[in-house]
């Protein structure tokens, strides 16, 4: 009998590592399947639902106020822009007009939630890429912005401020100052952000000409906030679309055109420094006024289909409310930045090396519960 | 020639970045009065949360044992997790006619996410958050808690 | 471009869908064998191009299963929203639009997984969050006397 | 018998002298033998716990935290209490893992760490043993703790540790010749490999003032060649936490682990110990030619606290490496050495020989 030589060519095999569901640089329970030939990642494939909540299928037995509660544990770092699109969604469906107050704290509360998100961006990226000290740096300052959540809206990260019509309730006295405080001493230290990583030549040589998305890619795969913007894809809601108080405030958006890791870090150390400047044109300027519309107990929103985007901190999400009339909606959609960011993962990270997707996908600033809602 | 001079200036710029990234962590090495440490358990007397601090929903009562919470249910309804039960009980007031009252207000702390609805839709301010953190317990049973003190009465002129 | 303008432009560029001026954006009815040719198009023509998919969410109506696009034009910063009703709940199956925009592989994914409808011509048809032992959670009739408690 | 805390050769001696009259020259030796080994033994343990800590602190210190500040005063006895929860840690098996290579490598990675430690001069007199090769001696133990990390990777059975253990393998060649081409350079300078006698030759004027510039070279590629020699961030690829999990060590638990991370830190200490032998005049006190007021000042203090002292000084510029730099990736890192430090140190090995001939140095 004759038998077959089974020939494996050594060249062709492939080494499958599994990097998660517990990894350190996977920030979560993101499990990516790596396959690689030496060092050289071959392909990436990313599985996801770890934690998966079904948060859509909740919304549709929850009222709208109950739902926003929800909506701070998709993108837990942005827990306010989150919650501002749900109510931004109902507000537009019941056609009504929240006061003016309430505008400018919405956008103030936003844009410290992007600082902040960038923040802790900056530092975990820092952690990936080795420099263990960063991780202190960024959550050091971030914990500043965390006190003026605190005191304001009673929780730190899950802040739950937002509710259809207004807010849950006024500002502290004491946050104008607080705010002014922080920017002070946060354009002190921001300095030391680029002195220790963004001027670092180690640094530099990581994330140059890494991952590299093309305009024309990153339109076509939907990527948007800071991701889509280092690509030169100009996507920022707040700019085209605004919302809140945006279209009082004068700020510029962020583009580059390289698309590597190194300009989405770039546009995101950018965008904290706007944010700055966003806030010091609101911070002073809040009217006078109801912390909320008035608005009834139960909300009902009338048949129809309702779409809403914002800008969180990692690009749109939109919020797609189907309503029947109920006080509950009949289908709930988020589009999560996250998730679409995720999906070219294979494309940027393929030919680069095992270290290189560590980089890449904490460029990405990915939260995993955001993916899986 | 160019290629020379690109290699030692690369050379020189790496160097000096890195030495800007060392006099970075350097300067808070030897200015340790930087650091920001707080001692925890050491400083509880002295460490006061944020009044709004949602630390878990407790039931205010007043010196005579007394509290306001009607036992509407409103919170019940309002809250998205399940984690309050209202269980009311009838009682015959003076003028003879028959009143709601509450018999146990619970409240499932390991259910609840601090939304603040109920704390927020209470009609009569009968709920508030407590500053409260230290949540950690042995045995789970003790997270649910029942928030109207035993003997307790309405107060007067709450409805 | 107005709405109405952009209404018109539509209707003339696909005249197979139904166009509707709807409340917040144009919307088009489209049926589930003429979606891909209608959203090349939609992509194509150079006064739409509709160049990103924004959202891409699958819908039980109740008796149809259905997909809702949202799409969005980078030149001109309009939006238009697609809609396709399948009738078959058993079999339920639609044309991939990931040949159009390449983003909408996982979006299908995901509508494949929470709802079963089947994407033809999708590169990678698989479940995406959950295993196979789970049925279809999103469609309205979907018990799990488990992990669902209504109180 | 007199005994001075500035000169142990007569102390050495007299130990030697009164085994060797009290029993036979066998005996004796195998006695000395045993003294030496348990005294390297006790300081290798001292040093391993006191660098976890000092670690600990200089990092925390450097990021804003306070540290260890739990166990003992300021948290003394943290590395201490780790130590004791390290040994009761369950050493667990691992399937399919090649057993007798697995429990075997983290030993080898040890003993080259603590066969390097004999050749130190801590102060006059005070060495294992002086080698008339020492520098070359010093250069072969301290690259096998590569095998041991090799063999660690290879025998887990793991894909990550594996990954680790080539990076390391890949990294520790080529970084062996960087460190070796400046050792060197200085040798050149010096005129011999013994360590006793490129110590005496610095007593007025360390070798990185007296070769000036290509002595200076020569220390900062040694002191980052050797960083990256003993796996210690930016170059700690071989863990790579990030990327690896831990690298090669990931199936290591307990006792084995601990071998790993003590290892770790005693090859900082010996690599600081070694530019400090050979570059900074060892437990040579700091003199000046001519200034005789000065060097009296300076040689009270006693030899092994120089020494102590400049090797602390030179862990801390290792330890603000590690917590300022983020990590290289392999072929960088292999660029690094191939594209950079070795061209740069050949010429600078020609620069040196070249000042030596021609007398231009101090």
């Amino acid at each position: 009998m004759e038998v077959k030589e089974k020939k494996v060519g050594l060249e062709n095999e492939e080494y499958i590592i599994n990097m998660g569901p517990q990894h350190p640089s996977t920030h979560g329970v993101l499990r990516l399947v790596v396959a690689l030939k030496g060092e050289i990642v071959q392909r990436v494939e990313p599985h996801i639902g770890y934690i998966h909540r079904g948060i859509e299928k909740m919304c549709e037995n929850l009222t709208y106020q109950q739902i926003i509660h929800l909506t701070d544990r998709m993108d837990y770092l942005s827990a306010h822009i989150n919650n501002e699109a749900v109510c931004l969604t109902v507000e537009k469906a019941l056609e009504i007009e929240v006061p003016e107050r309430v505008k400018y704290i919405r956008t103030i509360m936003s844009e410290l939630t992007r600082i902040q998100s960038h923040q802790l961006f900056w530092a975990t990226f820092g952690m990936d890429l080795g420099g263990l000290t960063c991780f202190f740096y960024g959550l050091r300052d971030r914990e500043k912005v965390l006190d003026i959540f605190e005191e304001s809206c009673g929780g730190r990260m899950i802040v739950s401020y937002n509710t259809p019509g207004g807010l849950m309730n006024d500002i502290h006295p004491n946050f104008q100052n607080r705010v002014k405080e922080f920017l002070k001493y946060f354009r002190g230290v921001i300095h030391e952000y680029d002195d220790l990583l963004t001027g670092n030549v180690i640094f530099q040589e990581r994330s140059k000409g890494m991952g590299v998305m093309t305009k024309e890619e990153a339109i076509a795969w939907g990527l948007t906030g800071p991701t889509g913007r280092a690509s030169g894809f100009s996507c920022d809601i707040r700019k085209h679309n605004p919302y809140s108080a945006y279209d009082k405030v004068a700020f510029r958006e962020i583009l580059y055109t390289e698309g590597d890791v190194f300009h989405r870090y770039l546009a995101r150390m950018e965008e904290m420094r706007e944010s700055m400047n966003i806030i010091d044109q609101l911070i002073d300027n809040i009217p006078e006024g109801p912390y909320t519309a008035k608005m009834k107990p139960v909300i009902k929103l009338p048949e129809g289909e309702y779409f809403q985007s914002v800008e969180t901190a990692r690009g749109e999400l939109g919020v797609f409310i189907v309503s029947d009339g109920n006080k509950n909606p009949y289908r709930v959609k988020f589009r999560s930045p996250n998730f679409v960011n995720l999906a070219p993962l294979n494309l940027m990270a393929r030919g680069s090396k095992i270290a290189d997707l560590v980089a890449i996908g904490g460029s990405l600033d990915l939260i995993i519960p955001d993916i899986d809602r | 020639m160019k290629s020379v001079i690109e290699y030692f200036s690369g050379i020189y710029n790496g160097i000096k970045s890195l030495l800007v990234g060392m006099t970075v962590t350097g300067g808070y090495f030897f200015r340790p009065g930087t650091t920001l440490t707080q001692q925890y358990p050491d400083n509880r007397d002295t460490l006061v949360m944020f009044e709004r601090f949602k630390g878990e929903v407790v039931m205010p009562h007043n010196e005579k044992n007394e509290h306001k919470c009607t036992g509407c249910g409103i919170c019940e309804i309002n809250c998205p997790n399940g984690s309050i039960e209202v269980i009311s009980a009838t009682e015959v007031t003076e003028e003879g006619k028959k009143k709601r009252i509450i018999d146990k207000h619970i409240y499932h702390l390991g259910m609840c996410t601090f939304c603040g609805l109920c704390v927020k839709t209470c009609p009569s301010q009968a709920l508030a958050f407590s500053q409260e953190f230290e949540h950690a317990v042995f045995d789970r049973t003790k997270l649910t808690k029942v928030l109207n003190q035993p003997g307790s009465k309405l107060m007067k002129g709450v409805e | 471009m107005e709405k109405s303008q952009l209404y018109a432009a539509i209707a003339a560029a696909v005249p197979e869908a139904v166009t509707a001026e709807g409340k917040q954006f144009v919307e088009l009815t489209v049926a589930p064998e003429n979606l891909k040719s209608v959203m090349g198009r939609l992509r194509d023509e150079s006064n739409l191009s509709f160049d990103i998919l924004v959202c891409l969410t699958g819908m039980d109506y109740g008796t149809d299963l259905g997909v809702v696009y949202h799409l969005r034009s980078y030149a001109f910063n309009h939006m238009a929203v697609v809609k396709t009703r399948i009738s078959d709940r058993e079999n339920p199956a639609v044309d991939s639009v990931c040949s159009v925009w390449p983003g909408a592989e996982y979006h299908e994914r995901e509508v494949y997984d929470l709802l079963g409808i089947r994407f033809n011509d999708h590169p990678d048809l698989r479940r995406l969050f959950l295993d196979s032992t789970w049925g279809y959670p999103l469609r309205k009739d979907y018990k799990d006397d488990v992990n669902i408690v209504l109180k | 018998m007199e005994f001075s805390i500035y000169d142990f050769s007569s102390f050495t001696a007299w130990i030697d002298q009164s085994l060797r009259a009290a029993m036979s020259p066998g005996l004796a030796v195998a006695i000395e033998m045993l003294i030496i080994g348990v005294a390297i033994l006790i300081f290798y343990a001292i040093v391993g716990l006191f660098l976890v800590y000092a670690e600990r602190k200089v990092c925390a210190l450097m990021q804003n935290r306070l540290g260890p500040n739990r166990v003992g005063p300021g948290g003394m006895f943290q590395t201490i209490a780790d130590l004791v929860k390290l040994l009761f840690v369950e050493l667990v098996p691992i399937k399919n893992a090649d057993k007798i290579l697995f429990s075997l490598a983290p030993y080898i990675v040890i003993i080259a760490s603590f066969m390097a430690m004999g050749a130190l001069p801590f102060a006059k007199g005070l060495h294992a043993i002086d080698l008339n090769i020492g520098v070359f001696y010093l250069m072969a133990v301290s690259s096998m703790g590569v095998v041991g990390v090799l063999l660690a990777g290879w025998a887990s059975n793991n894909k990550y540790s594996l990954i680790g253990a080539m990076r390391s393998g890949a990294q520790i060649v080529s970084y062996e010749l960087s460190v070796g081409m400046s050792l060197v350079t200085i040798v050149v300078l010096a005129g011999t490999m013994q360590l006793s006698e490129i110590v005496q030759a610095q007593q007025y004027g360390w070798f990185i003032f007296r070769g000036h510039i290509p002595a200076l070279i020569a220390f900062i590629i040694f002191i980052v060649a050797s960083t990256a020699e003993t796996n210690r961030g930016p170059f700690d690829l071989a863990e790579a936490e990030s990327e690896l999990t831990a690298g090669f060590h990931t199936e290591y638990s307990g006792i084995r682990f601990a071998f790993f991370f003590l290892a770790e830190y005693i090859n900082m200490f010996i690599v600081a110990a070694i530019a400090t032998t050979v570059f900074f005049g060892g437990w040579m006190p700091f003199n000046v030619y001519g200034w005789e007021g000065f060097n009296k000042v300076m040689n009270f203090i006693p030899p092994f606290i120089w020494f102590l002292g400049k090797t602390g000084a030179l862990i801390f510029l290792i330890m603000w490496f590690k917590w300022t730099f983020p990590r290289l990736r392999i072929d960088q890192l292999l660029t690094l050495e191939w594209k950079y430090f070795l061209p740069i140190n050949i010429i600078n090995v020609l620069i040196m020989a070249l000042i030596v001939l021609l007398g231009w140095h101090w």
